[in-house]
């Protein structure tokens, strides 16, 4: 049994990082601050652990090696564990104002962190799945912290969906040891030799990839993400459509590209359907939304169903795990600056000038939102006048927008679905490109809708200055939104990360 | 034994729990109709290793193990997480639990 | 020389961040113009020193090349040529111009610097569109125009903005996807994605060049527009402020007809001599069915839009014959509508402001009330029925003359025949707004104001030089010209 | 030098209209109307002196890479004289226009329109390239439309403006078309090389009957005269500029240019032939019937159009050329004293004057020798060149010929009648109406250009005796100047017709003519072209609007309606509870493995 310590350097970091929440909210009960800076610098160093190992050499790290290693760190995994460190980070950064108390909630972050951590480096199906479940595990309890009847109903909604699903790919997995007597990603395709097995093992990749599409709530398995992002704190909900749903990518890559390639005639016609009925039921439901995050819940269904067609087409791994990295950038960046734009200030008597029925400026009065309705995502509605009340934030809530609907000046975006659209027509999948593009014109319908919300004429009686966020929001929000245009402008990097083994 | 009992015993578990899941209407009895689906795996897992000329000996087993810890810790949020709800709504019918409340 | 070309593209972005910057609504709007005019000296600067002509088809004067991502074959090439140039100097001038009026009057008197900052971001844009020299460069320029127009238009529209915004981006939107597509199948059939390249030497195989060029030309067709996918620009010209429609109809539907000549008949020749003959029936149907609807047309604005579907349909014929004397002819006719059509958005604009009516029923007798306003506006309709002399002659004249030299004599004929039914439209626009006894509500209406006439002035001048003396647009696009039709000729 | 001076006849008027158009004052503008036009025409006789060989002259304006186009001049002796006769009347108009006009307050803008009307007859004058004379060709067109359309108390004029310029229009569609034939087999458009370049007998009949189409609306030829008399909404000394004198001798002139063309279309002649025949019996039986001075002056330009497009129907492109010039001196005399009666009788109408004879000498003597010079009497100009037309159509002895010759034939009988009739009738007798009683003379700025016109008028006949004139008329002008004997009959007829007026109005019955509403409304042919042209194609326009609006962009409209709709649908069946989520994901998860399987067994 080889085991390499060093690949398993950014796994540790996380442990760690949970005991030390773990043991900070014992030591320091009720400080909320310590507990949040502990676990930031637990995931700083995570991430930290993790991008140095991915620019450490380019020769891959083993761990847990008998005839095969269970634990593999390339290139490209080093890349991801940062990934999930820093979304994990965002996601922190974020929660400064959340009603759930603080401790659970970090030690629940940091938990899930590690299981995408290691996740990442997963090279058989026991690690898989086991990540997966430690990194989905925290989050029934994450979104039901809060003591309402909304959150408690995301909460089943969410692991009754979820444990269905795990089921469904622990019974596929079970198919595909079955019938070829290997968990090792390598050794898998090797086995599987043996040809009247073979309808067994079709049937357990399929089914071990449908109850994969859980995770990235891709159709039919997808109607839980509405409810549980609604119903979710903020900040968990931005959890769950970036770490979460890259998880899933990165465990269907693993799955269809590395593990069963052999199936790969059928596991594309599955994932092509799969993408087909995600992408388009996605968007059109999204046209109907009123409520911001229930639209963006619905937009991400849309997007996995890009991520999806990528992943039917040979080679088309590394595309997944790009668009997916893009798609996360900006869907965090979306998801903070809702954030900022709906926390409340921790209430200051400022003096709230408001909008009277003239539409000018007037006299300072009450505070006209009252702060216990306020930390969900509200309605599209709700942000009427943001463009003039606060301006930078509904600048980066339009900036995110543009780059999930792939236009400039959101470049990450543009490049996420020219990089799409351009392994399909690769392959000669181009009937399937052609309709990934109507998709995206669909798409655009309602990421104008939600942009333009932020232009109207706020109703009479709302403040016209919106109150200051938390100042670790605003930072927070504002790296992200920085992060998500820079990789607009050198997306390379992640292409190339994304293709190094 | 032969191992065909094992997998005809397995697909009838699976049965059951894919039947609970689908009929059932108390949160308790879906999580535990998703746990009879999990033995049925485990069932699966374990029955492989004595069919399949597997390429470390035993895996199944071992996967068996790890699944049964799953489905533990599962079982054990999932109560906690059900007793919350029983907390809001005093009942705890999943067909109560809405998917989008309308206005 | 390559710092210029570099220079066209940053100023104007700088220009937008510091009008957004400023916090003075003046001061913004006079660094943004500032700004534009700093462009336009930029612009005018490309034609200098040029590089002696390389290849035989594509050849720039200046160009800057820098890899940017190499994973889908993005390079930042920029180059401007004879075909470019005035197109740039065009929406350099255009951009000025409209940032000039804006120093005036911004509609509703909503925020103007951000209305200057909008305009800016748009000529980054088309400006972009006309230097790439890499196709997904290209249509990266190409997406950057969409948001901010969206902007402009549901930002300071008339009353009926939303719709039409919506419509202007998801209709453009469709249009610019199936553009992608198509682009892609060119890069990933020729595995480069430099223009240079695949006009000097196509590699592309005949059935590709035929997928590729079906897809472009819909992606164009939506832009420029072609008939039947016109029907997002009556709309979005009617709603929007006057400065958007200018610079709608003066520069941003150039892009569609410059990258079907550019892209859509460079890279894909033989495609585009397979698709030649429908194209052009389609611009024909294009230039008849804009006429008779300007005919039965109500609205003044409604009016210009539809007949720039009749002159983009002259434009494409043009295009279509796949001639040098064609797309000799496409090129003026490109920057003659713009300079037209721009003034003529800019004097309905400003009827409409004083009038607060563009119903051709409720107008009426301006030469009695504005006889300064209702004669430029007859220059301007004069100019655009393609009156000799003046700059829309020789697109018009031209195609048709390509059309004969094609031997397609029936687009001839019903192409001429719809240059008549352009003058019918326009002296009956003339008719009805300024001849006869005043209308109520023409009358008393308020001067012209200096920026104004400042801003119309350098298009009345434009559109009598254009027309004069051709020379100024032929000339530098003769080499490029012959090059391409070398292209489609080439077997 | 030659050629300097033939550039310097367009470009005067054309510089002197683009600053014109910024004047505000009519002193300056006036000013300067009259030194360009008079620079104009001094260049014309300087040039017509020292005009001794054809040049031709030019640069290359466009380049369309295999067509070019060149903007020069092409000088040759019709030319000089042409160049004349439109400087001399556009010189006449504009000292005319300034009393006329004397309370018009847009004066400034209409001089300078008439200063680029100008310099657009000029540049077709001496065009050297098809494609520069389509400019002027055109640019004519519109100043038309914009002079006609000058006079805001007529609610008639914008309509007649509009009317003169689609049908001229119309007509230019076919021109353009001609034009596009020759330059493209030829390669070039310069009227040189287009002449020596030898095309095939299909390729030249296309071509020149196409050009024709554009020669009929210019010169108002059946069927696209109707433009003509309307166009006497006009102010009356552009009517007498453009409508009499000038513009509507352009077509003729351009045929006269490119006649080498014409000569090798046998069909094309024909097809003149007839258009000549009817236009000329068409014109003269409608100026019979009319009851306004202006528009029996127009109708009766039209017939002698006519004439000259008969003229060139039979092969003789110079004596139409001298039939242009007599009558462009007449028809612009009858223009501008007919403006003077209009002018102190303050009526278009016939019927409310009379017996001004006395009361205004001079415009009585002018008027006089313009009707004889329009009935064809000797020695007025009109008599030589009518009398070379019907010689030369005499000659040419075939069908075309002598369709001409009769059609001809009976037209001076018609004229005689009605220009008989019409001097009688506003001359002679006792004054009709008060406003005749007190007529009296106009102003010298207005009484000189027509005693000056009226010396051509009277004259220009006898030039036809000058060899060195002949020659300048160019081929085809052998008839010029030779009388024979033949000329008994037309003159017989001419006097016939006028004894016939004279006796009718002695009866007091000069005025109803037989069938008079019938000629009157010139056969209903405005009313026939409304209804095959005007009423469809109005009727065509509403309906592609319709189709357009609901068809076309209903169809967009409707793609959205339709994703929107979906998308309720589908919203709606998401909204449920918990147990369809949980029952979708295991069934779509089991659907999924279960057509895994049967894939599998298909293959």
């Amino acid at each position: 049994m080889r085991i390499d310590h060093v690949a398993l350097l950014p796994g540790y970091a996380a442990a760690t990082t949970a005991v030390l929440v773990l043991v900070l909210d014992l030591l320091f009960p009720g400080r909320r601050g310590v507990v949040l800076a502990g676990a930031a610098v637990g995931a700083a160093a995570t991430a930290a652990l993790a991008f140095g190992l991915a620019l450490s050499g380019d020769e891959a790290r083993f761990a847990f090696c008998g005839s095969a290693c269970s634990f593999t760190v390339d290139g490209r995994a080093a890349a991801l564990m940062g990934v999930f460190a820093l979304v994990t980070l965002g996601v922190l950064g974020l929660s400064a104002t959340t009603r759930a108390p603080m401790g659970e909630h970090c030690f629940l972050l940091a938990c899930s962190m590690t299981g995408g951590v290691v996740l990442a480096g997963a090279a058989d199906l026991i690690t898989l799945i086991v990540a997966l479940e430690t990194l989905t595990l925290p989050l029934y309890v994450l979104v039901g912290l809060r003591r309402t009847l909304v959150s408690a109903d995301a909460a089943v909604t969410f692991l009754v969906v979820s444990v269905v699903a795990t089921a469904v790919s622990l019974l596929g997995a079970g198919l595909l040891y079955a019938s070829t007597g290997a968990v090792h990603f390598g050794q898998m395709n090797a086995a599987a030799k043996d040809p009247s097995l073979r309808p067994l093992a079709v049937v357990g990749c399929v089914l071990l990839l449908g109850g994969l599409g859980f995770k990235v709530a891709a159709v039919p398995l997808h109607a839980w993400a509405p409810p549980t992002y609604d119903g979710a704190p903020l900040p968990v909900a931005a959890y769950l459509s970036t770490a979460s749903k890259l998880g899933g990518v990165v465990a269907l890559v693993y799955v269809s590209v590395e593990a069963v390639p052999f199936e790969h005639d059928v596991a594309v016609a599955a994932l092509v359907v799969l993408a087909l009925l995600t992408m388009t039921v996605g968007n059109l439901v999204a046209l109907r939304q009123r409520r911001m995050v229930r639209l963006l819940a619905w937009s991400s269904i849309a997007q996995a169903g890009y991520i999806l067609a990528a992943l039917a087409v040979p080679d088309g791994g590394a595309t997944a795990l790009t668009y997916a990295v893009f798609f996360v950038a900006l869907e965090l960046a979306a998801f903070a600056a809702v954030v900022a734009l709906r926390t409340p200030a921790p209430v200051e008597a400022d003096a709230r000038v408001l909008v009277p029925a003239g539409g000018a400026p007037a006299v300072p009065a009450a505070p006209a939102r009252a702060p216990q309705v306020i930390d969900d995502g509200g309605t599209l509605a709700d942000y009427a006048g943001a463009a003039r009340g606060a301006p930078w934030r509904s600048a980066a809530l339009v900036l995110a927008l543009a780059g999930l609907a792939g236009l400039p000046p959101g470049i990450a975006g543009l490049f996420a679905k020219v990089a799409v659209v351009r392994s399909l027509v690769d392959s000669d999948a181009t009937w399937l490109a052609v309709i990934v593009a109507l998709n995206a014109v669909v798409g655009l319908a309602y990421y104008v809708r939600a942009g333009a919300g932020l232009f109207a004429p706020a109703e009479p009686g709302t403040p016209v200055r919106w109150p200051r966020p938390h100042w670790t929001i605003a930072v927070t929000t504002a790296l992200i939104a920085l992060v998500a245009l820079a990789i607009g402008f050198a997306p390379q990097i992640v292409f190339d990360a994304a293709a190094a083994r | 034994m032969h191992p065909v009992i094992a997998y005809v015993i397995a697909a009838l578990l699976v049965g059951l729990g894919v039947y609970g899941i689908l009929a059932r209407r108390n949160a308790i009895l879906v999580l535990m109709a998703v746990e009879l689906l999990l033995n049925g795996v485990n069932l699966v897992l374990v029955a492989a290793d004595t069919t399949v000329k597997a390429a470390l000996p035993a895996t199944g087993q071992a996967f068996a193990l790890f699944v049964i810890v799953l489905a533990a810790a599962e079982i054990g949020v999932g109560l906690a997480i059900v007793l919350q709800l029983y907390r809001m709504r005093r009942s705890v019918a999943v067909d109560e639990v809405p998917l989008e409340r309308v206005p | 020389m390559n710092a210029v070309l570099v220079a066209v593209l940053v100023i104007p972005a700088l220009g937008a961040l510091a009008s957004v910057v400023i916090r003075s609504d003046r001061a913004g709007r006079v660094a943004g113009t500032v700004a534009a005019a700093l462009s336009l000296v930029a612009a005018a600067l490309l034609a200098v020193d040029r590089a002696p002509a390389t290849g035989d088809r594509l050849s720039p004067w200046h160009q800057v090349d820098v890899a940017w991502v190499p994973a889908v074959q993005l390079r930042f090439h920029v180059g401007v040529d004879g075909v470019s140039y005035p197109l740039v100097v065009l929406t350099a001038l255009l951009t000025l111009l409209c940032c000039l009026y804006s120093l005036w009057q911004v509609p509703g008197e909503r925020n103007g610097r951000q209305l200057v900052a909008l305009l800016l971001v748009v000529e980054v844009g088309i400006v972009g569109v006309f230097l790439a020299l890499d196709l997904i460069l290209f249509f990266v320029f190409f997406e950057l125009v969409l948001l901010p127009m969206y902007a402009i238009i549901a930002g300071w529209g008339g009353p009926e903005r939303r719709a039409a915004a919506r419509k202007f981006v998801l209709y453009t939107l469709f249009g610019s996807v199936i553009l992608l597509v198509g682009l892609l199948v060119v890069v990933t059939g020729a595995n480069t994605a430099d223009l240079v390249t695949l006009t000097e030497s196509s590699t592309l195989g005949a059935n590709a060049q035929r997928v590729a060029f079906v897809l472009l030309a819909v992606g164009f067709a939506v832009k420029s527009p072609l008939w039947p996918l016109h029907t997002w620009l009556p709309d979005a010209h009617t709603e929007a402020p006057t400065v958007g429609s200018v610079i709608l109809a003066g520069v941003l539907l150039k892009m569609g007809t410059y990258g079907l000549l550019r892209i859509g008949v460079g890279v894909a020749p033989d495609g585009a001599r397979w698709a030649s003959p429908v194209l052009a029936g389609l611009a024909v149907a294009a230039i008849l069915v804009g006429g008779l609807v300007c005919l039965a047309q109500t609205e003044l604005k409604r009016l210009i839009a539809y007949s720039s579907v009749g002159h983009m349909g002259f434009v494409l014929l043009g295009i279509a014959t796949l001639t040098t004397t064609g797309f000799q002819a496409a090129l003026i006719g490109n920057l003659a509508h713009g300079v037209i059509t721009g003034l003529l958005f800019f004097l309905a604009g400003a009827i409409k402001d004083r009038a607060h009516t563009g119903d051709l029923g409720q107008l009426g007798g301006l030469r009695e009330t504005a006889p300064v306003l209702a004669g430029l506006l007859g220059f301007a309709a004069i100019a655009s029925l393609g009156l000799p002399g003046l700059a829309g002659f020789w697109g018009e004249a031209f195609a048709v003359v390509a059309a004969v030299q094609r031997g397609w004599p029936v687009a001839a004929v019903l192409a001429a025949l719809g240059g008549a039914l352009a003058a019918a439209y326009f002296l009956r626009l003339l008719r009805r707004a300024t001849h006869g006894p005043a209308a109520p509500a023409v009358v008393g209406l308020s001067p012209l104001h200096r920026f104004e006439l400042a801003a119309w002035a350098p298009l009345v001048l434009l559109a009598i030089a254009l027309g004069l003396v051709p020379a100024l647009a032929l000339t530098p696009s003769a080499h490029p010209v012959r090059g391409l039709t070398a292209v489609t000729h080439a077997d | 030098m030659n050629v300097a001076l033939a550039a310097a006849m367009p470009l005067a008027p054309l510089a002197a209209a683009l600053v014109g158009f910024l004047l505000r004052s009519r002193r300056s503008a006036a000013a300067l109307a009259i030194t360009a036009t008079s620079a104009a025409l001094l260049a014309a006789v300087i040039l017509a002196l020292r005009f001794d060989k054809p040049v031709s002259d030019g640069y290359r304006a466009a380049d369309f890479v295999d067509l070019t186009v060149e903007f020069g001049v092409r000088v040759n002796g019709p030319t000089t004289l042409m160049a004349l006769a439109v400087g001399a009347v556009a010189l006449a108009v504009q000292v005319y226009s300034v009393t006329y006009l004397r309370d018009d307050d847009r004066y400034a803008p209409y001089a300078a329109q008439v200063s680029l009307f100008t310099a657009a007859m000029m540049t077709v004058v001496v065009a050297s390239d098809l494609v520069q004379l389509l400019i002027g060709w055109e640019v004519m067109g519109i100043c038309s439309y914009l002079l006609i359309g000058h006079d805001r108390r007529l609610p008639e004029a914008p309509r007649a403006a509009v009317k003169a310029f689609l049908v001229t229009r119309v007509g230019d569609v076919g021109f353009l078309l001609g034009i596009a034939v020759l330059g493209y087999h030829a390669g070039t458009f310069r009227i040189d090389d287009v002449l020596a370049h030898d095309y095939t007998g299909a390729q030249l009949t296309t071509a020149c009957l196409l050009l024709l189409a554009g020669v009929a609306g210019k010169s108002a030829q059946f069927p696209l005269h109707t433009w003509l008399p309307d166009a006497m909404a006009g102010p009356t000394p552009i009517s007498a500029l453009i409508h009499a004198a000038t513009m509507v001798a352009a077509g003729v002139y351009v045929v006269t240019q490119l006649f080498p063309l014409f000569a090798q279309a046998p069909a094309a002649l024909t097809v003149l032939a007839v258009m000549a025949a009817i236009t000329m019996l068409l014109g003269a039986l409608a100026a019979m019937a009319q009851a306004d001075i202006k528009r029996v002056l127009a109708w009766s330009t039209v017939s002698q159009l006519g004439y000259m497009t008969g003229a060139l129907a039979v092969k003789a492109p110079g004596t139409a050329m001298f039939h242009l010039l007599t009558h462009a001196a007449f028809k612009a005399l009858l223009f501008l004293a007919a403006g003077a009666v209009i002018h102190a009788v303050g009526s278009n109408l016939i019927s409310v004057t009379g017996g001004l004879r006395r009361s205004m000498p001079a415009t009585f003597a002018a008027t006089t020798i313009g009707l004889a010079a329009l009935a064809g009497l000797p020695p007025f100009s009109g008599f030589w060149s009518k009398e070379a037309i019907l010689a030369a159509a005499m000659d040419e002895g075939t069908g075309p010929g002598w369709l001409v010759y009769v059609a001809g034939a009976a037209t001076v009988a018609l004229t005689g009648w009605y220009a008989t009739s019409l001097w009688l009738q506003v001359f002679l007798g006792r004054p009709r109406s008060p406003a005749a009683d007190h007529a009296h003379e106009p102003g010298p700025a207005m009484r000189y250009p027509v005693l000056l016109l009226a010396v051509p008028a009277a004259l220009l006949g006898f030039a036809g005796l000058a060899g060195g004139f002949v020659d300048r008329l160019g081929p085809g002008a052998e008839e010029v100047g030779h009388l024979s004997a033949a000329l008994v009959v037309p003159l017989g007829l001419a006097l016939a017709g006028a004894a016939v007026a004279w006796v009718m109005w002695r009866r007091g019955r000069a005025a109803d003519v037989p069938a008079r509403a019938l000629l009157a409304d010139a056969f209903h042919l405005d009313a026939v072209q409304a209804a095959v042209v005007s009423r469809p194609v109005s009727a065509l326009a509403g309906a592609v609007r319709r189709a357009d609006e609901t068809a076309v962009d209903g169809a967009v409209l409707g793609t959205g309606a339709a994703a929107l709709r979906s998308g309720t649908v589908l919203a709606g069946a998401h909204r449920a509870a918990l147990p369809r989520a949980a029952g979708a994901a295991l069934g779509g998860a089991l659907l999924l493995g279960l057509a895994a399987i049967l894939l599998e067994w298909v293959r």
